[in-house]
């Protein structure tokens, strides 16, 4: 199983703070668009990905185990 | 402990006593402060909301590319999250470097990787709403899933 | 009292404080420590002397060209005199801004003012010798008799 | 009569914190080859002079009761 973390504006849409599900073998990007439709997201092509708290390109395979956040653009500071 | 994030009000001292060092004659710090008109609009409050773990590993990470970068830095940063009035301090970066020119650009490096890189999200409040607010230029895209290039924009 | 000659330890969040203001967003602040090691020297202490009436006022002459150059820009500069000792605070500049570039360029240039046109002094203390320093780059004359280009140099 | 101020390694050389002299109508440069004679002073081409706190010319005079104060290079900061 895998742990996927919303932050910010994708938290306040999907409504919780994490889920569990099971993306072991899939891509970042198929992972994205799954959720984006899912909860009907938009301006997904600013959200970064991180796994396991590391920055994490499109065509990264998950892994078991692996928790994934979508991070909205940041604005720290 | 030099990269933290914090529910409590930020003592500024203490991330200034962090990075003396003998051998530095100069320390900057950037104090980011909750400012009142944002283009003529008046924020009430703030929230900051983080992904804690991932944060305190940005910023050290920040850390680590500027004691690569200049010699001889030191540099401590505290973020603040929760909620946040105006004047209130939510950030705090102390860079020690021995020639001051350094600690000026330093410090400003650490403020605009922030923004960059770290996962911290403001909410803005107003009289009539409130919104998360995206890297303050709103149009722009990672296209690859991650920034490669600096956002130098405020 | 934005403008001080101290004579006891500096506090910094005192200085931070004074330019703390609704419409800022920045703040930064300079904070000039005593080095151990110049050019490979070892200094065991400094002695800053200070002609302070007109310090203060060189002081407030710089305060009052920043908030003409940067707009909305609020400054508060102290600056310690007598024996201090390694890691000690010499001077303290806070500038608080709208902007953060602002703040940050603000303030690099109060201290290059400072270098050039308050009348201070300080005296190394070695473990061979002690020695009245110039303005760090000895061989600068002012042949019209005071200082007409900036001398951007540590 | 007027005041004049030392500082630094002028005040080592002179041995005294000011003087009370009566420099009026004479101008700055003036001054300043007096005092460099008496005391032995070198380097006072990189001093500057300042009259009543504000830093002064070459060529300015002095007046009666102005306070004038020797300026060399500053190391604050």
């Amino acid at each position: 199983m895998n742990k996927v973390l919303f932050f910010a504006h994708i938290r306040d849409a999907v409504g919780q703070e994490s889920l569990q599900l099971e993306a072991a073998g899939k891509t970042v990007a198929q992972l994205k668009a799954e959720i984006a439709e899912k909860y009907k997201l938009e301006k997904m092509e600013t959200v970064m990905t991180a796994i396991n708290e590391e920055f994490a390109m499109n065509e990264e395979i998950i892994q078991k185990d692996d928790v994934v956040a979508f991070i909205p653009p940041v604005s720290g500071g | 402990m030099n990269y933290e994030i914090s529910k409590e009000p930020i003592d500024i001292q203490a991330v200034i006593d962090k990075v003396v060092q003998r051998e530095a004659g100069a320390i900057t710090t950037f104090i980011g402060t909750v400012r009142e008109l944002t283009k003529g609009k008046r924020t009430l409050f703030l929230i900051y909301e983080t992904y804690e773990a991932m944060a305190v590993k940005k910023l050290q990470q920040i850390g680590s590319e500027i004691e690569e970068r200049w010699e001889g830095a030191k540099v401590a940063i505290t973020h603040r999250v929760g909620r946040l009035d105006i004047t209130d301090v939510a950030v705090v970066i102390a860079v020690s470097t021995p020639h001051r020119n350094d600690a000026y650009e330093a410090n400003r490096y650490a403020i605009e990787r922030i923004k960059e890189i770290v996962p911290i999200w403001k909410k803005e409040h107003w009289e009539d709403g409130e919104e998360w607010m995206g890297n303050q230029l709103e149009t722009v895209a990672y296209p690859k899933g991650h920034p490669e290039e600096k956002d130098l924009n405020e």
